[in-house]
């Protein structure tokens, strides 16, 4: 079983949630960050004081699958979240080595679809 | 005989002076012929008497009503579109509201006063009050000056209603204008959409004002339902049609960002509205109370309204529903309020929601238009509303003309103001889109407008 | 002889002229005869003349300080209760507010006006203004009249109290009240609880009523303790025994929200409350002024008893105890603003706020009792302190009686008030739970109402 | 013969009453000597009538206005602050406006309004009004009185000044004073710097009191510009070069958390002000109508200045930039409201914001001065420009002297508040510090002073 | 050394930590997440805009355990968030192949609790 | 490659970015959390409520890097974060087996940095 973690553009959320359906990939965790990277904002003033603009929004997405799933997701995310552009983000895929479904306490692969 | 005429004259000097609630001079006729002179000396001087003197009642009211007309924009709708629009898009629709308060409150003070009021035509004002000269103490020219209201207090209760008419726009282009264009924009429509309309439905001589003896149409419009809610609400559907949708319309829309915002503004328009309404009489009297008491039903029975529908239509009654009913019914009852009874203001509330209602969730969706915050929805369909209703449950008919007549001259001020509001709109949008960039570009727009129109974001995430 | 008694008549009418502001007329009795019908005529012109005049400072008066009460309920409790709750319920406590708004606003037009001021008996009043009926012009039967204040404003001044009453409520019953179930029971509850109570205290034959002659207890209520605070708080009181406690409740309780709202919310209160308290004289006058005054240091020193009360007991003055201090010693001064001097004001602002801080912060965690955002804890417990307190710092007792008599009179009216609203309140509860259930059941509340009863979030989490 | 006289008796009675909206009397002078008595009597009851009437829309007017003076504390000023500092620290500052409200509504009631405006002599009030004492009814101390307002209603008005001004400071030493000490020190500011500053320049025996025909500088301060705004603004500066700079300044500022409550303050502070200038007229008149647009107007401009330096400088127009030119507008035409005309107030909106917006946003990087909400560039800086500029631009000079002679008063009052309120403050900060300490200490500060100094969080993160 | 990664309804939380605590593990990083998943939520509408309501909030706790823990802190979450309604979550538990306490500069199994 | 997860004070968030841009490290991903540890946070009270004050705030930093930047990056953020006290936090690393970059569709070790 693998753990994606895929840190994309806020505006592409629901392009990525949609083609991770259209490869039955249901179920996402989705947490709101700031992204420090390449990509320079705009940067910004309060009277005077200014602000770098280094930390630009984010939307990070975990995602939990087995092995079969890793492939399909990735090309999910990259279908829905590449622009080509400065900003777009990364992927990256980690093991898991246990997973319980909390409702039925079921364990491993089972588990985590 | 001399007596009766006597008595006859003082009975009269004494209810003009208890109308006008000047002091009543009394003669002592008992001293007879020799002071016919200082009988007529004195009846002249009670007659001028209301014309020289600030009534202080009338002057507090109509100031404290000129606030509470400001309070509406500041900051009324300026939450109430804000709440509603996107995290990243907050602050563009916030400065809307700013922006157009400090344009237009210069441009009012400098031309378009005169221009709106200036005796003129019926078609323009003229010159005579540029810098608001002539505008000192009283101004037989403007209402006003009958309750004893300075003329500069008409000028300062007037500017409001030039101040959110614009801002009212907003509702229309939100979220994806450009900032310099807005500025712009707001400029021109003031001084070309909204000051000639204003000057033919409430100048002296203006063609649809009814209290002009040869005006074209003798449409009654109390508080602004043509001039401020029909003009504005037409001219945001034609933003939104000019500017086009907004990305991701309609399928990736964010619901509001802050609803709580929306309902405090919502509330605040509520309450100022009772100043743009009952202030409109121009004097604290009956009609003013009145006024003041339809106001809030109309808007009461609106909200419920919009419950009941939202309720039978979604399942449940939404609190954005019981704010945008209540508006729709305030927008209705707008033209209606001094001239109508209670139970045209229930009628006139209850319709007025209705139509918004099946106009905004009903049949919107089908016509794919990006009226992003409804202006035209709300504003523009209750406003065209409630115009005609008044014209089927006024008390009193113009002229004592029949209801269908008093609807038929309505019905021509609508159409007139529809016609200039529209085509003027758009004619401007061309103009000022030669000089600068109306819309925004897919990154400004994606980035938001607060961070590529204003360089600052509205909230922190990481504290 | 015939010039003394002229003398006095001028002085005499000229008291009378300054006490209503309305123009003396006098009139020649030198010359006889001849002229008696002209001085007729004019004598009762000038005698009417209180009557049929409208005074504009006292109108305008009146209808800002209407406007100012509503300010309370839209936006002020709404945020001030809002913003105590959770994030996934504030929708639901500002529909409260909306919600009442709208019912009751109707509802009074229709008939509960009629029901709370209708003449009728000691108990209830008639059906003679159903739909305003008889509200046009002045009717002697409201006092606003002998200020020349229109009947149509007392209507509306008082639908702000009927509004404002049951919303005060929701502080009991918040987070976990159906919305259907809410709506009725407003409904329900203004009808037969409000208007009865209200009819009461203030009605001209309510026998509640420190004017008239043969009530049954002459209590001084200047503002409203008994009717709105003492009422909705043990309204309140009886719902969150009736309702039961909320999930969790007290061990896993979420902090406030938002309490900036609160805080907001509370200003507006405080702001509004002049409104409440000093509009209740029905003019604008020296009562007035000190009923203002008073409000304001009864607030100001309510506010830091509770800071220093919570800076002994928590170690540190807080802001949600500064608020909530300010707002009991606006309840607390009350029924008393228009009856006491300086120092009365500063022991009932000090005492109310003391019982106040004494109930919720000490006593209701011992009670287990889930008064969400303790209405009964601030609007009960310091209402009846200062309803009580008036009877014993009131400047002039009722009819000169003792200060303890007073007293006696004030416990009455609040035990009736008290055994009333309880007993009535727990009757519809249960009424209204047949028709449709009152409590959310457990998911509906773990969701939260704002999803469950309105389909809505109040913020969007990912932008 | 007589008769004439009779006539001029009449044609004066009657302009007289008209002025003073009071009724008019007259008497039968045809029946000759023997009512002698009579006529006397009423004569004089006719004289005093102006001062023993309650002229009810001056004094309705003065109530509301000290209801919007308060609104621009509570809650204006607060969010105003409170939306520009850290999530950790907005309770700490809507804490300095709440505490400052309650402590300065019971000092002024107590002793504070005697001190200020107790004749006294050219320094100080005395002692005839502790407790309110004498403040019954009218006093011909105060203005007021002459406008049929009763002397508590300027009681009232002038508590809210002495509220605002304390609470303006903090934006010298928010986000870093610990709360005791600010308890403290705004008790000790308001009675010691406050009220002398408030007696020289109102107090009828005031060496700065234009209205004082003995005055060492009649300056004219038609609303508080030094009273208020320099006072404060340089007792703000003082705070932030007392207390020192924040921990990270200036390399690790957090931006504002909250812009839209900054801007709903704004707008809050923006409507009050309208109370705040055209209420310092006392009555409602034509100069009161005269302040509120020429408030509007200055707000205006100073708005559009500010944005057009921040689009030069900055690249974009941003909001914070629009609410605070508004502000600074809003300060700087406050001296001059009320002396000034249209072009005035034009030049003195464009003037104060410039002046204000050099300061704040381009010397005071380099000043490496950490006032942090910019109390003094704003309300100091635009301060001392409104009120030199009165000198320049009011219609009239004082005494007829020359606009240099004017200015050069203007000056003088200007140099002496500086002076007095930089010493007294710096002068009770240490007093204050040996009592209790005043800087919070780092840890304190790190958790952020909600937490450390109220216990409290404003917002919840998880819910 | 196991990264324990627990997605959770928003109201168990408190409950959670307490069977936690019992179990003597005091240290856990709470955050708040939006949960897609089998779950669906009530669809909420603005006007006639109509919102899926398939993204609810949920709680993500990460918790470092040396290995003996595991299965304590398992047991707790269950205990703590199990309803057995659709929308409990899951657990995920990962390798940690090193940590650093920061205050001490520790490293490995003594840094971690 | 490795997955760097460290957690610290709010007001040391600036610090430790200033370090990492030193060492060239410049993509990071920031995340508000709450923490519960052994740092006891001031009790809260709300009237009669009174919050135990367990969960503070904290910044969640999570960093990709490849083999060579995981010292350097521990030391940046000691460096930066370490103030000694109770509440200084963690760093946690994992084991990544897979990084691919949105924009660009490239893998590993060119993709992380
Ligand atoms: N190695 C990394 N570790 C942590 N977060 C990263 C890493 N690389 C990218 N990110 C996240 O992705 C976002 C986009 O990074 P950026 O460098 O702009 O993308 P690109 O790879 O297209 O240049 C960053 O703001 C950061 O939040
Ligand atoms: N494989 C997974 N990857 C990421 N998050 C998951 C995964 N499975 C569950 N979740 C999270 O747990 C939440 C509950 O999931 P759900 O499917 O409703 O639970 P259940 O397993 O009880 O059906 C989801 O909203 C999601 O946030
Ligand atoms: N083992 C852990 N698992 C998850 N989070 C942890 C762990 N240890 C520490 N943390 C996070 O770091 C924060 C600081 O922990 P604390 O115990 O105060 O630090 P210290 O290690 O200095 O005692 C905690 O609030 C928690 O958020």
């Amino acid at each position: 079983m693998k753990y994606i973690i895929a840190i994309i553009q806020p505006d592409r959320l629901d392009e990525v949630l949609m083609k991770l359906e259209e490869k039955e990939i249901h179920l996402v965790t989705v947490t709101q960050v700031m992204g420090h990277g390449r990509q320079k904002g705009i940067a910004e003033v309060y009277r005077s004081h200014k602000e770098g603009g280094s930390l630009l929004r984010k939307i990070k997405l975990e995602i939990g699958v087995n092995e079969a799933f890793v492939q399909p997701a990735i090309d999910a995310i990259l279908g829905g979240a590449q622009s080509g552009n400065i900003g777009d983000g990364k992927i990256f895929v980690l093991d898991i080595n246990q997973c319980i479904r909390i409702r039925t306490g079921e364990k491993g692969n089972d588990a985590i679809g | 005989m001399k007596q009766k005429t006597l008595g006859a004259l003082l009975g009269l000097g004494l209810s003009l002076g208890a109308w006008a609630q000047s002091p009543v001079p009394t003669v002592d006729v008992g001293a007879v012929t020799p002071t016919a002179t200082a009988v007529v000396e004195v009846a002249a001087a009670a007659a001028a008497a209301p014309a020289v003197t600030v009534n202080t009642g009338n002057t507090a009211f109509m100031m404290i009503c000129a606030a509470l007309v400001l309070l509406m924009t500041l900051p009324g709708l300026a939450l109430f579109y804000g709440g509603l629009v996107r995290k990243k898009n907050i602050l563009s629709v916030l400065m809307h509201c700013l922006a157009a308060a400090a344009i237009v409150s210069v441009v009012w003070a400098v031309y378009g006063f005169s221009f709106a009021f200036g005796e003129g035509n019926a078609f323009f004002g003229n010159t005579n009050h540029l810098f608001l000269a002539n505008t000192d103490g009283f101004n037989s020219l403007f209402i006003a000056d009958a309750n004893g209201v300075p003329a500069i207090v008409f000028v300062m209760f007037q500017m409001t209603f030039a101040i959110i008419t614009p801002a009212l726009i907003a509702g229309g282009f939100a979220e994806r204008m450009r900032f310099p264009a807005f500025c712009l924009f707001t400029l021109l429509w003031v001084s070309l959409i909204y000051c000639p309309i204003c000057h033919w439905v409430w100048g002296a001589k203006g063609f649809l004002y009814h209290g002009n003896a040869d005006a074209w149409a003798k449409a009654l419009d109390f508080a602004g339902g043509t001039v401020v809610h029909i003009n504005a609400g037409i001219a945001a559907l034609v933003c939104a049609l000019y500017l086009g949708k907004r990305k991701g319309f309609p399928n990736r829309l964010s619901p509001p960002h802050n609803l709580p915002f929306a309902i405090i503004g919502a509330c605040l328009l509520w309450i100022g509205w009772f100043g743009f309404n009952a202030g409109s009489e121009l004097a604290c009297d009956q009609t003013a109370a009145n006024a003041m008491l339809y106001t809030q039903v109309a808007a009461a029975v609106a909200a419920l309204v919009w419950l009941v529908l939202d309720g039978i239509y979604h399942g449940k009654a939404t609190a954005l529903g019981a704010i945008t009913g209540a508006v729709a019914g305030l927008v209705a009852i707008t033209p209606a309020c001094g001239f109508v009874d209670l139970k045209g203001s229930l009628f006139i509330g209850i319709l007025g929601a209705a139509a918004a209602w099946a106009f905004v969730v009903y049949l919107k969706p089908k016509l794919k238009l990006d009226d992003t915050l409804d202006a035209f929805g709300v504003h523009g369909v209750a406003g065209i509303v409630g115009a005609l209703l008044t014209g089927v449950f006024c008390v009193a008919t113009k002229d004592g003309m029949s209801h269908f007549g008093q609807f038929v001259e309505q019905l021509k001020a609508v159409a007139v103001t529809i016609g200039f509001s529209a085509l003027g709109t758009w004619i401007l949008l061309m103009l000022v889109n030669c000089i600068t960039k109306v819309r925004a570009d897919e990154r400004e727009e994606t980035v938001g407008l607060d961070v590529s129109q204003h360089k600052e974001s509205a909230y922190t995430v990481i504290d």
